[in-house]
């Protein structure tokens, strides 16, 4: 009897059996600080997995898997997530969430699984002579910062020459990521750069603030998450700083950071690398196999919105891939070694993606053995209060890869001699 | 002009420490009445917001649940509510809970030491967490009372003509510190010059004297948390409406813990003085040392600050004395 | 001074030896409030020495005085023939002071045995690695104590008690196992504080052949506090009578009970 | 019944003083240990290891000093992440600098300082007590945090941060880095988790177990009898911290393999910690093990129970999983206000004196 018990305690605690299909696990948060943003990606990462399974019967004629599992933003329940979900023959992790990613990278390594995290994450891993297992295409932090200098660039006649330019961001490995990159574009264009970090969650700004206040930098760019943003942009409201010389990343630019501060956000620019609403061809299907049969994940009361958008241009990359694998693999059951190929041989053109019912909504990608990052490209969108929407103002720009190449050779070799790793391709 | 910037760190310091008292506040009334240490409230501040934006958005309570459970695809009842009526409800609502926990908890934890209900108020803060999210779902909030926000146009157009240089003081903190100024002074009028505040004093000093002269103690709890419920749910209206209502507003509660082991776990003038202490060192440091350290220096400092206090007066600024004797 | 000779035999021929401790001129304030005035005695070898007084009269005060706990303002405390800096309590419970409580100040999460073998932390010095590991020194040490405190235990016949938690036991028992704490650290004096309050007759019995005994078989010099005036001047060599802060009276407790000062201090507060 | 005291006599005070004074109580304890050691390292996967096995040993080295602090001496800590961090610093700053020493004494070495931090935030514990003590630790909290965070040598001045644990062997075994297997893992944690709980039983069943104790139960009393508190207190401060930096360096190094001190050694590390030793029972090893393995297992059983069998959405058990715990823990402190190891305690004597009570 008590051996029973026991049995069966301890097969509750083990997760579900393995699956057949292709299995691409969901690590999503919907809980915890940054669970409102999370909810929404996930939304859209399993919305358009549900999509092909319902329209297409899967990719290649196999069915995907999204099982989901709640990480809460943490990194020992990513860790958790990540066990749990990697026997079932998993292809690939996306688990949003720089902190979790550091986690995977030596994992998916070791287990020769893929990892692909869009912008975000280690941003060297788009070495791909170094990160074997890793992909960061379209864009990177660095990329992003990049796009947003040449915006600003572009803004002041193309010289920043003696500019203020102040950096606000989450003191975090998230959040620090851009700063070299940024520093080293300071000395490129004679900008100033002044850095004010906050400490998550970041509810209280005032201090930073009113040094913006007293300093006048012309302008501000943000890397925040979760209440962070919605705090700066009000602060940034409340202290009369221009919203249009605000720029966030693409990660301080979902409608829940400006929909709390109503009017005063009109005008708040940010990052982003995929479209949004739901002006594209693909949701007539969406609508059609997923919305109206009540599959959609959550009840669908995000579709469109900027990160559920985002999510589900996280799912597209990785569909392609997965059916570039095939391709190369001439088997449509594929393993994750075969995905990695897929994913290095990935070519996404405008054509293809308006092939999908997706036309314009992120930029080419294009990779290859050593480059896992694609092309960089970021384009800004500008919020409209009154409208409630998000508005594209520039196309695709391309970063400036000539400060950025060297600095992701150095980050990513000094992680290579302190790992043992050695070079590939 | 470097002192009228450091005059203007130093009031908008003083403002944020309001908002921090405003979280202590509560914290001290369940401790004065109880000997509690209530984990909980920066919780129930986020279950207070949560529950007025559902009230006034007319939000299904529980719809995810249902839904789950019978397919349906619930979200609204399709109405509004005024904010004056959702705040009302929501201090009902609140009430409601304060009974609930003195029914389901406390009671039976009578005598136990502080580490132990200490403990039990966590396990409150986990249970209303995870009830506010069924409830109400995880989404980001917006939380519209009618409060303004934005800096003071008044204000700073005075201080441009008197001092030449316009003073940054945002809306929302001015009410803030009315609010919080009112309620405070409610609470004295209260208990100094009611019968039941009389009895939460009593309570307060004595246990067993209060006890021993007819007070209910289970009615003074419930009354306690009630109230420290409606502290709570005026608290989280305030940073509600600053940041929008979502998880992370349950975390100013470790912006509140400073200010009271400042201000003394026992003393409401220690929580506001506390606050205004807090607030106003944080930001000063920040603002002048912050620069030359590398910044987000606020959360430790704040700690360091009210160390620097207790090492020279163990019992905090407003405590009760300790007379050491064997 | 008087000098007083090196040994001198009690009325039942036990051995009175030097002073051991001597106390001259102490005065203890609080803010403005004296508690102790311009207070002058010794205690001495072997003997049992009673401070009494009515409440208040600052028995404690001179207790906590003598025990460190307090410091005095003014005056000298000599010990062992050598002038006493002022020191820390636990200072003093290494110089071989040892003390009960008034009320009862044992440690409440600890068993009877852990409390007793608390008495003799001063007396186990292995360091913290051989504790960490339970090899050499500190097993030797722990096994060695436990044997003294054993015969402590059973001098006060409190064997079958050993392993219970302190806070399960009724006062009678704590007040020994207080006692059996501060004689497991093999004190040159042991203070006594109030060692009969609150006890009832029987229980007042068994602690007053306690003392006896240790004094007679142990030698142990005892200096105590006590509010009861027919125990003291049945257990006590000599008495210090205090009242308001002041020493009213000292000496036998004949010569003490024949002190007309003394006799209107007690006439007028209490009547034992 | 087998449980039984009668008739298992003392003949030596050593005996009597051993940590399982019961016969059964030994044997079970001895083979509990050897299946440990000796089974389950051949049938742990990676997913047992990970997930459940490896946190839980790391939990519960830290939860043991915390509870030698909080538990034995009475000193409120919430700065168990901090020095958590300061281990996993350490560790990481000993491992890329020096790699040719064996792991094993980085992970010491990083214990020791971390003990000499933690003396250094105990100072104030002389003057502060109780609760108000927790703002000590609190600073050091995240005061710890921010330096880590903000200072570049500390991280070896990487983009992000982030510390990476290298591939460090142990006579041919990886004990860090990606390659380690599950066994490995997990034995290195049981080592360290197992060697500490015994130091930890010592520890507080000899002298300076008694000092603390009696600094917890009342300190006046103590200083009079002829503890010195200050160096009870620190020497408290100092074992409890090497405890968890030793955990925080495992955490780091061998369970995580990658870390950021905000967001692994936050301040929820200082509270999850302090709820480990509080419901498994104040002043208890046990009770450590309890507190770490109800802490450790119950998120993903329930996780498992709610999402993996009833299908229900994740957030939707995510949660319900907080409600659960929550109410679990009120119903636990109502049943039993001192914790597992109380209750585990009274099972015992229960089963002890069965089928005749009394």
């Amino acid at each position: 009897m008590k051996m029973k018990l026991a049995t069966a305690l301890t097969a509750l605690l083990v997760a579900a059996p393995a699956m057949a299909d292709l299995v691409v696990p969901n690590l999503s948060y919907r809980t915890g600080p940054y669970g409102a943003n999370g909810t929404q990606y996930a939304d859209g990462f399993n919305d358009y997995f549900t999509l092909l399974n319902e329209r297409d019967g899967g990719i290649g004629g196999e069915k995907i898997q999204t099982p989901e599992c709640e990480t809460a933003y943490n990194t020992e329940k990513g860790v958790e997530c990540y066990e749990a979900t990697k026997g079932n023959g998993a292809l690939v992790y996306n688990p949003l969430s720089t902190g979790i990613t550091y986690q995977l990278i030596p994992k998916v390594s070791a287990d020769k699984i893929v990892l692909y995290t869009p912008g975000y994450g280690r941003t060297s891993a788009k070495n791909g002579k170094v990160f074997e297992w890793v992909f960061n295409a379209p864009a990177n932090y660095w990329d992003g910062a990049s796009v947003a200098v040449k915006y600003l660039l572009d803004q002041s006649g193309g010289d920043l020459k003696g500019k203020k330019v102040a950096l606000v961001y989450h003191n975090s490995a998230y959040g620090k990521e851009p700063i070299r990159t940024l520093q080293d574009l300071s000395k490129k264009h004679g900008f100033t750069l002044t850095e004010l970090p906050i400490d998550p969650p970041g509810q209280e700004q005032k201090s930073q603030w009113l040094q913006i206040r007293r300093d006048k930098p012309d302008y501000v760019v943000m890397w925040g998450w979760g209440v962070m943003n919605q705090t700066a942009i009000q602060e940034a409201a409340n202290i009369r700083f221009p919203m249009e010389n605000f720029i966030g990343i693409w990660w301080s630019g979902s409608e829940v950071d400006v929909l709390p501060v109503g009017e005063a956000a009109n005008g708040y620019k940010s990052l982003t690398f995929n479209g949004v609403g739901t002006d594209y061809p693909v949701y007539d299907d969406m609508k059609k196999f997923v919305i109206e049969p009540g599959k959609a994940s959550q009840g669908g009361q995000f579709v469109g919105s900027a990160l559920y958008s985002r999510g589900m241009y996280a799912a597209v990359v990785i569909a392609e891939a997965i059916k570039k694998a095939q391709e190369l693999a001439g088997t449509p059951a594929i393993n994750p070694t075969q995905l990695r190929d897929g994913f290095e041989a990935l070519d996404i053109t405008p054509d293809r993606l308006k092939e999908i019912g997706l036309p314009d909504f992120g930029p080419e990608i294009k990779m290859s053995c050593d480059n896992h990052g694609g092309s960089g490209m970021a384009r800004l969108q500008q919020w409209d209060a009154a409208a409630k929407q998000w508005k594209l103002i520039t196309e695709f720009t391309a970063p400036d890869q000539d400060v950025l190449n060297p600095l992701i050779a150095a980050d990513s070799e000094a992680f290579a001699a302190e790992a043992g790793i050695k070079p590939r391709c | 002009m470097e002192f009228l910037y450091a005059s203007e760190v130093l009031v908008n310091g003083l403002m944020a420490g309001v908002m921090y008292a405003l979280v202590a506040l509560g914290f001290v009334l369940i401790y004065k009445a109880s000997g509690v240490f209530n984990y909980a409230q920066g919780v129930m501040a986020l279950f207070a917001a949560m529950t007025l934006v559902g009230i006034m958005e007319g939000r299904v309570p529980f719809a995810h649940l249902i839904n789950a459970l019978f397919g349906v695809h619930v979200s609204h009842f399709g109405w509004t509510v005024p904010a004056f009526f959702g705040i009302a409800l929501t201090a009902l609502i609140m009430v409601g809970l304060a009974i609930a926990v003195e029914k389901l908890v406390l009671k039976h934890l009578v005598g136990q030491e502080p580490i132990i209900l200490f403990m039990a108020t966590i396990g409150l803060a986990w249970f209303l967490e995870g009830l506010g999210d069924v409830m109400w779902g995880a989404d980001v909030k917006v939380l519209d009372v009618g409060l303004p926000q934005g800096i003071s146009d008044g204000i700073e157009a005075a201080t441009n003509d008197w001092l030449g240089y316009g003073f940054f003081i945002d809306r929302l903190d001015i009410w803030a510190t009315v609010i919080a100024a009112a309620l405070v002074a409610g609470l004295v009028g209260f208990s100094q010059y009611t019968k039941q505040g009389r009895a939460m004093r009593a309570v307060a000093d004595d246990h067993q004297a209060a006890l021993s002269v007819g007070i209910s103690l289970r009615f003074i709890w419930i009354m306690v948390w009630s109230i420290a419920g409606f502290v709570a749910l005026v608290a989280g209206i305030m940073w509600g409406t600053k940041s929008g209502v979502q998880f992370s507003l349950s975390l100013i509660a470790l912006k509140a813990l400073p200010v009271l082991m400042l201000g003394g776990f026992t003393s409401i003038p220690g929580a506001i003085v506390g606050g205004l202490i807090i607030g106003m060192g944080e930001k000063l440091f920040e603002y002048f040392i912050g620069p030359m350290v590398g910044g987000a220096t606020e959360n430790w400092f704040a700690y360091v600050l009210a160390l620097l206090f207790l090492v020279f007066r163990p019992q905090g600024l407003f405590g009760e004395r300790i007379i050491e004797r064997v | 001074m008087i000098a007083t000779p090196a040994t001198e035999f009690a009325t039942d021929g036990r051995r009175i030896g030097p002073v051991l401790m001597d106390l001259r001129n102490i005065t203890l304030r609080f803010g403005g409030v004296v508690a102790i005035k311009d207070i002058s005695f010794d205690i001495r070898e072997g003997e049992i020495r009673a401070i009494i007084g009515p409440n208040g009269a600052g028995k404690s005060s001179m207790l906590n005085v003598i025990s460190g706990f307090y410091v005095p303002q003014e005056g000298e405390i000599w010990f062992e023939g050598k002038k006493r800096p002022p020191m820390k309590p636990y200072e003093v419970a290494r110089l071989g002071l040892a003390r009960t409580f008034q009320n009862i100040a044992l440690f409440d999460g600890m068993s009877v045995l852990d409390n007793i073998m608390t008495g003799r932390l001063n007396r186990m010095k292995a360091p913290l690695w051989s504790q960490a590991i339970w090899w050499g020194r500190a097993e030797r040490e722990e096994v060695e104590n436990r044997e003294q405190v054993e015969k402590i235990i059973d001098f006060l016949e409190i064997q079958n008690i050993r392993k219970t938690p302190v806070g399960r036991l009724p006062y009678g028992l704590k007040k020994r196992v207080e006692l059996a704490r501060a004689l497991a650290a093999e004190p040159r004096i042991l203070l006594l504080d109030e060692p009969m309050a609150g006890m009832n007759v029987e229980e007042k019995e068994d602690m007053c052949r306690f003392i006896l005994d240790l004094n007679d078989e142990f030698g142990t010099t005892i200096a105590l506090i006590e509010h009861d005036m027919g125990v003291v001047m049945d257990l006590s060599d000599r008495v210090v009578v205090m009242d308001y802060g002041r020493k009213i009276g000292d000496g036998t407790p004949d010569e003490v009970r024949a002190n007309p000062e003394v006799i209107s201090a007690y006439l007028g507060v209490s009547q034992e | 019944m087998i449980y039984r005291e009668a008739g298992d006599f003392k003949t030596s005070y050593r005996d009597d003083g051993q940590t399982f004074p019961i016969r059964l109580d030994r044997w079970s304890y001895y083979a509990a240990l050897a299946v440990a050691f000796l089974v389950v390292p051949f049938f742990i996967d990676s997913y047992w290891a990970n997930a459940v096995l490896v946190p839980f040993l790391i939990y519960a080295i830290a939860a043991i000093g915390l509870n030698i602090l909080t538990g034995y001496a009475g000193q409120v800590s919430l700065g168990t992440g901090g020095f958590m961090a300061v281990g996993a610093y350490a560790v990481y700053k000993l491992m890329t600098a020096f790699p040719g020493v064996p792991i094993f004494v980085h992970i010491l070495l990083a214990g020791l300082i971390t003990a000499v931090v933690g003396m250094l935030f105990g100072l104030p514990s002389l003057r502060i007590k109780g609760f108000y003590l927790a703002v000590a630790t609190l600073a050091a909290q995240f005061f710890l945090v921010w330096l880590f965070n903000k200072v570049p040598w500390f991280y070896n001045y990487s983009a992000s941060g982030q510390i990476t644990a290298p591939e460090r062997t142990f006579l041919g075994w990886a004990v860090t880095g990606p390659a380690t297997s599950a066994s490995a893992k997990y034995l290195t944690c049981l080592v360290f988790a197992v060697a500490l709980a015994w130091v930890a039983r010592n520890l507080t069943r000899g002298t300076v177990g008694r000092k603390w104790m009696a600094i917890r139960d009342m300190d006046i009393a103590a200083e009079i009898i002829g503890v010195n508190p200050l160096s009870a207190k620190l020497s408290a401060f100092a074992v409890s911290s090497f405890f968890v930096g030793i955990a925080g360096a495992l955490l780091f190094a061998v369970y995580l393999g990658a870390a950021e001190a905000s967001e692994a050694f936050g301040i929820n590390k200082s509270f999850l910690v302090l709820f480990m030793v509080i419901i498994g029972g104040l002043g208890s090893i046990f009770g450590s093990f309890a507190g770490a393995a109800f802490l450790v297992l119950l998120p993903v059983f329930l996780k498992n129970v709610l999402v993996a069998r009833l299908g229900w959405p994740t957030d939707l058990a995510a949660h319900l999983e907080l409600m659960i715990v929550g109410a679990l823990i009120i119903f636990f402190l109502i049943v039993e206000p001192h914790g597992l190891a109380r209750l585990w305690r009274l099972t015992k004597e229960k089963l002890r004196l069965w089928p005749f009570p009394h």
